[in-house]
């Protein structure tokens, strides 16, 4: 999130769509209730279900599956022809005015430069026109043809009201309405916040969901203001926190990058890297990459890293190709190319698409290792549990290791919840059996592998040998030792640069803030955006004072959050040009004529004078951007496209299927069903009662929603004869479930390039271990192919078809 | 052999001095089987019948053990009230000579029977009793079951309406209204069988006396005599 | 129609019928005095009380646990309750239906106690000890980096890469855990690196 | 001596962990079943309400999940019939209940209406008037309606007697059960576990008319949004109630699954623990005095020597008439 779940009280109107917070995060979703209680903030849903968010709020409106980006830049359009833009912010704060070079241009949806059998685009022309000082020409009048406004407006010509109705299948007159309660907060005193998660982010163009919104909260000015902002409502309690300490294939901590095979060595490594400001005088962070990297490299491999060996820069692994996500594990896995896996407190098997793609996967593994608090469907891929695991057990010749971990209650540590906050946590139960710490059981792993490099040698043992390790009590790590070295700290005493004899920080001691990491090999810092939550003043992540003087909802001494306890990210930019705040009634930071001042940690150098830097620090621009150059695979603005798995072609070019740049492995495209076998389109969701597939576990929840089910209309019941509680069998091009059906008022069939589509809701919370009844999960249905930048499973838009099933089943 | 007036067990055991058998021993244990679970009943529904007499729940070991035993006892009341049913119903049918008996209930009361008409086995008194009794026993079973909260899951499936909330307010009124009627029936029945003397014997010992017969039920008497076979020498006097 | 006599209740009615016979007894003894209206002892008095952070969602509510034995003082501490805490500026004491019931996933009988392996076509689990267990996985980790790392690609240049091992990262472990694992996986060269961020 | 426990004030609050003594005592009970002339207690506590704003409720089961863990009850785990109600009803092993209607407003937009069922807490109970055993339940002076299992005889009568159908009896514990509104932790100045949890606040808890003014905030913001009908229901037909909604209809209470418009204790139950007990008795008591008293005074129906002679000429005659003459009669 851009901004925190307590900043949501200070919001004007609240738009849930791409997400479900009244379910999925309620007691986050407080927020929104403080804000109508207290301010009369109103409250907009849009969502293909009528779901909880819906029963409490003020407008809602229905929307097919897959088509949200129709939506949002037909509402950007509505604001730009009704004049609904905060110009001061947009003119100032955004790169409407830069000029974008000759060869760019958008023709049937596509932009220039695609290579369908590379299925990927030449992203040069998507770049900026740069004068002879190296700078971004800047139009002030927004009036040249290739400025990014004049680009903005083409691009979204062709999404009219009527367009929107017919692609998203929300009648008109309800979009225009939520168009119209949108464009009041285009008024710098009145503010929008946006609250998305998977129902955005799990479609094959899932990012370009985002973007859409980003923009249209660029042109109201609604980022870095209190109660507005781009709020991802992150799924699990630390899933910000893995991303953070880098836990994916192409990240090291702090959101560096891992080197590529075409950077041989540091040197090439950096020149990429640390970019140079595109504006005069901006701060464009990224050009203190380096005392980031460096720092890290020290606390990866401690003194063997040194400036000669690149900081140990040939021990880390090099990619070949960037994503190499757990779907691309899973693909390599089913092709026989993955002898080993390991999974951590996650249960893939009910989690990733396309489960017999995943039993035949695991099935090819020698040896699976599973770490879970709880028994899991994964570890027991291999049982067989009739319809709901139909396996040859005798056949799978996977080893399976199930290791008991403890879970919350029985560890200690931070977690980083959706608004940054680091919260440090304590164990107060003992736990069961012989049950042992994640960081214990990755020790113990590390330490015996160490032990055969040193006795038996081997390949390339310097990395294994050289990772720095120095622990009070090397078998086990404490919580505290960690987080201190994710802070980072001197290792040589600091002096200012500006003046040799000031001493900065002696050595050893933790340092206070990012500010103070070094190049040269003096400090070392696990995790650069972490600086500051352990310093020499002790453990900030347990901080638990909630005084908010202010009232805006800041608690700036409740724990730490990243980056430099900043609680509102981009905060420059609640102020005007002048520095002075757009709404005086809710004030984050001021200029007050020498500095910025106010609640908040300011988004900026604290002395950075008003008219001169941009409040975006970490872009080259020192702005945000409407045009967001190469940044992303498929565009630099959102378009319209089709879920893979769709009821009607694109409307902007019927030839392309789903998102043109997405990654399909070969056995998955042929795998996709069309809408003449496949009618339905499906999506999968969460409910309030469970929390993925570890609720079923606790008989509490059980209690609460006892078994799998789908949902569909009352006016699909009568048209297959589905009566409400009986079974039903849903099936895809990949397979087949079985459920109650739960009939209900709260789907409608919508109306879509003249046909009438109907939505089956597929919850994903049963499967076969735990205290619920057995059931199945919507990934045995889904398509295998994720966001074209990121990977993430379109779960939210597929095909299926249903009947009613005997009811002797299960 | 025509028992227009006399059930088929009644007969004249001697004639010096003559004893009539009025109730034999099945009959007899049957009655009493029921007088046990009506007293019995009695006794715990009054105590969920009114606090001051809660106390008498203690009787049975608390209010725990009469929330199960009474409807146990009220089901034992019902099947063996319904075998007596059996046994009595034809003769406490109403004759014309009911309807003058009641006409002289004053004379009833006081006792001089030659004004009142001759009578069968049972006068209207009687009959009254008996149909007041089914007629309550009834009514109690069928609000008793349901109110009976334990087993409602067993018969609400064929009743739904039976088991809906308002339907059990008016059964547990009716309940306790029919229970308060037959507890005076009950006072009724035993005070009569007290103050008409020579009665309980019919109860005890099966028999009565003749000039009981004679008094108050003439007309069962004769059709008695007319049905005894002549004494010949198989029939020892002391039959 | 079952008459399930519980055992207090068989005695006071056996010990009732006795007094129900004597005609002594028909004096009506004093029934039982009706128990004092109470309300149920309040389960938290004497419990540790630690703070701690829900497992599930991302808006991270504060909450306290109330345990039977103090775990920071070195004794075994059994869980009894778990409630959202009202000095957390985030949830102010509320949770959601998966948070108010934390304390029966803590305790669910689902909860792995052993470490346990399943030997190749075997349809059971059998358990082991944890040095069995980090023997195997060490054994089969060096022998597939010995055999599949590639130290130098095509072009000769150094790459250190392992793609036959793969690691995939939680979502609810802590910061430290995170930072631990990433150090284990990268110094073995595991590019096939993931977490729970997209589903 | 233990620090004897506050009066609750909010349910948003961290229970003590040090002993306190209850402040919810044996003596501030103003009614108790099936018990006559109940002391009046010496002090009156503080009259205390829980608030269930169902425009706040998002159906989210967190005061159920609540009410299950504070209370340790374990209700069966059952089957999904069609819809989002589960348990399907309350039961003894679950107090609260969250009930789903999918309702069409006029203007053909669909509202979702979700209510919060459990006990009502009414000022007048009907289960206690019901109650035939002493002492199972009580009404504290703060108004919280408590059943005490150690004198509840399981019979059902409060089933009968509540106007909302909310007590339930226990197939194996042979006892009624119901929300306690918490009572052990308002003994030591708490608020119950589900306005403890409930994310949204629509339930909040704290005295009566704190609670009253809340709603009456409340119902200005909704009709602001366009609720013209938004009420407080403190039904007066049970005396006014410590558990009120406030509705977006609140003219039409029975659009939420069924909420009583006019919830009262229903006639037959009045009639049945009013007049019949004491008709009854009465007419009881008199017969029973007059069989005795007749008894005493009136000389029995005897019978006498004469008849005994009459009895056996008539069988003497009637044998001696013959057996042949016998078919005829």
């Amino acid at each position: 999130m851009t901004n925190s779940w307590t900043d949501i009280k200070n919001t004007d109107l609240v738009v849930i769509m791409g997400g479900n917070a009244a379910e999925a995060h309620p007691c986050g979703f407080k927020w929104v209730t403080e804000a109508k209680h207290h301010r009369g903030a109103k409250l907009i849903v849009v969502d293909p279900r009528f779901n909880r968010s819906a029963s409490v709020s003020d407008y809602y409106a229905p929307i097919r599956p897959g088509s949200d980006i129709a939506f949002l830049m037909g509402v950007i359009r509505w604001c730009i022809e009704n004049d609904k833009v905060q110009w001061d912010y947009v003119r100032n704060y955004t790169n409407v005015g830069y000029l974008v070079r000759e060869d760019f241009g958008f023709q049937d949806g596509m932009f220039t430069g695609y290579d369908a059998e590379k299925r990927s685009y030449d992203q040069t022309s998507w770049e900026y026109e740069l004068g002879e000082d190296g700078y971004v020409i800047n139009d002030e009048t927004l009036t040249h043809p290739r400025s990014v406004w004049q680009l903005l407006k083409k691009h979204v010509e062709i999404y009219t009201p009527e367009f929107v109705e017919n692609v998203c299948g929300t009648p008109k007159d309800r979009f225009l309405k939520i168009c119209e309660m949108i464009g009041e907060t285009s008024s710098p005193t009145k503010t929008m916040t946006s609250m998305y998660a998977l129902g955005w982010t799990q479609h094959s163009k899932g990012s370009q969901n985002i973007r859409g919104m980003a923009m249209l909260q660029l042109l109201l000015g609604n980022i870095g203001v209190p109660g507005g902002g781009m709020n991802a409502l992150r799924g699990h309690s630390n899933i910000q926190g893995l991303t953070d300490v880098g836990l994916m294939s192409n990240l090291i901590p702090g959101y560096l990058a891992m080197p590529r095979e075409t950077e041989p060595d540091f040197a090439t490594y950096m020149s990429t890297r640390g970019n140079k400001p595109l504006r005069p005088n901006q701060m464009s962070y990224w050009q203190n990459y380096g005392k980031f990297m460096v720092s890290f490299m020290k606390a990866l491999w401690g003194d063997k890293a040194t400036a000669e060996n690149g900081w140990g820069y040939d021990w880390l692994p090099k990619l070949d190709i960037v994503q190499y996500d757990a779907m691309r594990m899973f693909n390599m896995m089913k092709n026989g190319e993955v002898n080993i896996y390991f999974c951590q407190g996650f249960n893939p098997l009910l989690s990733f698409p396309n489960r017999g793609k995943m039993t035949e996967a695991f099935s090819k593994l020698k040896l699976l290792v599973v770490m879970d608090p709880l028994a899991t469907e994964t570890a027991a891929f291999w049982e067989n549990h009739g319809i709901y695991n139909d396996v040859d057990t005798a056949s799978i010749q996977t080893e399976v290791l199930e290791l008991p971990t403890t879970c919350f209650a029985e560890d200690e540590g931070a977690t980083v919840n959706s608004g940054r906050w680091l919260q440090w946590h304590w164990a107060g139960a003992t736990p069961p059996g012989e049950a042992r710490s994640d960081v214990w059981i990755m020790t113990q792993i590390y330490q015996r592998i160490r032990k055969l490099y040193e006795t038996e040698g081997g390949k390339a043992p310097e990395p294994v040998l050289n990772l720095a390790w120095d622990y009070a009590d090397p078998e086990e790590p404490t919580a505290a030792e960690l987080a201190m070295e994710l802070n980072g700290r001197a290792l040589t005493t600091l002096y200012d640069a500006t003046d040799p004899t000031k001493v900065v920080l002696e050595a050893g001691k933790q340092v206070s803030g990012f500010g103070q990491l070094r190049d040269d090999g003096s400090t070392m810092g696990a995790c650069w955006i972490y600086a500051g939550c352990f310093t020499e003043d002790g453990n900030m992540m347990a901080r638990r004072d909630n005084s908010d003087p202010s009232g805006m909802g800041v608690f700036q001494q409740w724990s730490f959050a990243w980056p430099a306890n900043r609680r509102v990210l981009y905060n420059r930019a609640s102020c005007d040009p002048d520095g002075k705040p757009w709404d005086p009634s809710r004030v984050l930071i001021e200029w007050n004529g020498e500095k910025w001042v106010g609640p908040d940690i300011p988004d900026i150098a604290v002395t950075a004078k008003p008219r001169e830097v941009g409040p975006f620090i970490m872009n080259p621009e020192g702005t945000s951007r409407f045009f967001s150059r190469k940044l992303m695979r498929d565009g630099p603005f959102p378009t319209h496209m089709e879920p893979f798995e769709s009821p009607m072609a694109n409307p902007l070019n019927p030839e392309m299927r789903g998102n043109p740049v997405a990654r399909v492995f070969p056995d998955d495209m042929a795998n996709m069903a069309t809408s003449a076998e496949f009618p339905l389109v499906a999506t999968s969701y969460r409910l309030t009662e469970h929390f993925h597939y570890w609720t079923k576990h606790n008989y509490v929840n059980a209690v609460n929603q006892p078994e799998f089910f789908v949902e569909i209309s009352e006016e699909l019941a009568a048209e297959k004869g589905i009566k409400k509680g009986g079974m039903v069998r849903v099936w895809s091009k990949r397979g087949q479930v079985w459920a109650k059906a739960v009939v209900t008022k709260r789907i409608r069939p919508m109306i879509c390039d003249g046909k009438p589509v109907h939505v089956v809701g597929i919850p994903i919370h049963w499967g076969f271990k735990g205290a619920a009844r057995k059931g199945f999960g919507p990934n045995t249905l889904g398509p295998f192919v994720g966001d074209a930048n990121i990977e993430t499973p379109e779960f939210k838009a597929f095909l299926v078809n249903i009947e009613p099933a005997s009811e002797g089943l299960a | 052999m025509s028992h227009q007036y006399s059930a088929p067990g009644d007969h004249i055991e001697s004639t010096k001095p003559v004893t009539v058998s009025r109730y034999r021993g099945i009959t007899r244990l049957n009655h009493w089987v029921t007088a046990l679970s009506l007293i019995l009943l009695a006794i715990s529904g009054l105590s969920l019948f009114h606090p001051s007499l809660f106390f008498l729940s203690g009787l049975f070991g608390g209010g725990q053990v009469v929330r199960w035993l009474h409807p146990a006892i009220g089901i034992v009341l019902f099947l063996s009230f319904f075998l007596l049913f059996l046994q009595m119903w034809k003769l406490n049918l109403p004759r014309r000579e009911d309807a003058t008996w009641v006409a002289h209930i004053g004379d009833v009361v006081q006792g001089n029977e030659d004004k009142l008409p001759e009578l069968g086995k049972y006068n209207a008194g009687q009959k009254f009793v008996f149909w007041a009794m089914t007629g309550l026993i009834l009514l109690l079973i069928l609000t008793g079951l349901m109110i009976w909260e334990k087993q409602v899951p067993l018969w609400e499936p064929y009743a739904p309406w039976a088991a809906t909330i308002p339907a059990r307010r008016i059964a547990l009124l009716v309940h306790a209204l029919s229970a308060v009627g037959i507890i005076l029936v009950f006072i009724l029945h035993v005070y009569a069988a007290i103050w008409t003397r020579g009665t309980l014997r019919a109860m005890t010992t099966g028999s009565v006396t003749g000039g009981w017969a004679f008094r108050h039920h003439r007309k069962w008497l004769r059709e008695l005599a007319k049905n005894r076979k002549a004494p010949d020498n198989h029939n020892t006097p002391a039959e | 129609m079952n008459i399930d006599l519980s055992r207090r209740s068989f005695l006071r009615l056996s010990g009732a019928g006795v007094a129900a016979t004597s005609l002594a007894a028909m004096g009506f003894h004093e029934a039982e005095a009706a128990e004092a209206a109470h309300v149920r002892d309040f389960k938290l008095a004497t419990m540790t009380e630690t703070r701690n952070i829900c497992t599930y969602c991302s808006v991270a509510c504060g909450v306290i646990m109330y345990s039977k034995g103090d775990l920071a003082a070195g004794e075994k501490a059994e869980l009894i309750h778990i409630e959202g805490d009202a000095d957390h500026p985030t949830n102010k004491g509320t949770l959601c239906p998966k948070g108010a019931a934390l304390k029966d996933y803590v305790k669910a009988e689902t909860r792995l106690t052993h470490p346990r392996l399943r030997r190749p076509g075997s349809d059971r689990f059998e358990e082991i000890s944890w040095d069995e267990a980090f023997d195997k996985i060490a054994r089969a980790v060096k022998d597939d980096r010995d055999a599949n790392l590639i130290e130098k690609n095509a072009d000769g240049l150094t790459v250190n890469r392992l793609t036959t091992t793969g690691y995939l990262a939680a979502s609810a472990t802590t910061n430290e855990t995170a930072w631990a694992t990433w150090k284990v996986v990268r110094s073995l060269g595991i590019v096939g690196f993931d977490n729970q961020a997209r589903v | 001596m233990t620090e004897r426990a506050p009066q609750p004030t909010t349910a948003a609050a961290n229970p003590p962990v040090q002993p306190l003594a209850s402040n919810l005592l044996p003596s501030d009970v103003v009614r108790i079943s099936a018990t006559a002339n109940v002391p009046a207690p010496e002090r009156q506590l503080d009259k205390v309400a829980k608030l269930i704003d169902v425009s706040k409720c998002i159906g989210c089961k967190a005061c159920q999940s609540a009410c299950i863990e504070w209370n340790d009850t374990h209700p069966a785990i059952e089957e999904n019939v069609g819809v989002y109600e589960n348990p399907h009803d309350l039961t003894p092993e679950m107090f609260t209940l969250m009930r789903f209607s999918e309702y069409e407003n006029p203007q053909g937009d669909l509202e979702w209406l979700i209510r919060k069922d459990g006990c009502m807490h009414c000022e007048d109970p009907g289960c206690l008037k019901a109650c035939p055993a002493p002492g199972a339940i009580v009404q504290y002076s703060n108004g919280i309606v408590d059943f005490v299992s150690a004198n509840c005889i399981g019979c059902g009568y409060c089933v009968s007697g509540c106007p909302f159908d909310v007590p339930r009896i226990h197939q194996t514990a042979h006892v009624s059960k119901k929300c306690t509104l918490c009572s052990d932790r308002v003994a030591v100045g708490q608020g119950p576990a589900c306005a403890k949890a409930c994310p949204t606040q629509a339930i909040t808890f704290g005295t009566k008319e704190s609670q009253i003014a809340l709603a009456n905030e409340r119902i200005e913001d909704l009709k602001s949004r366009g609720y013209e009908n938004a009420g407080l229901y403190d039904p007066q037909g049970v005396g006014g109630t410590h558990v009120m909604y406030v509705l977006h209809h609140a003219d039409k209470p029975g659009l939420y699954a069924g909420l009583p418009d006019d919830p009262r204790i229903s006639p037959v139950v009045e009639s049945w623990k009013g007049a019949t007990k004491t008709v009854g008795l009465a007419a009881i008591g008199l017969a029973a005095a007059g069989a005795v008293l007749h008894g005493l005074f009136s000389k029995g129906n005897q019978v006498t020597a004469e008849e005994e002679h009459e009895a056996e000429e008539l069988v003497v005659k009637t044998a001696a008439v013959q057996p042949e003459t016998r078919e005829e009669l």
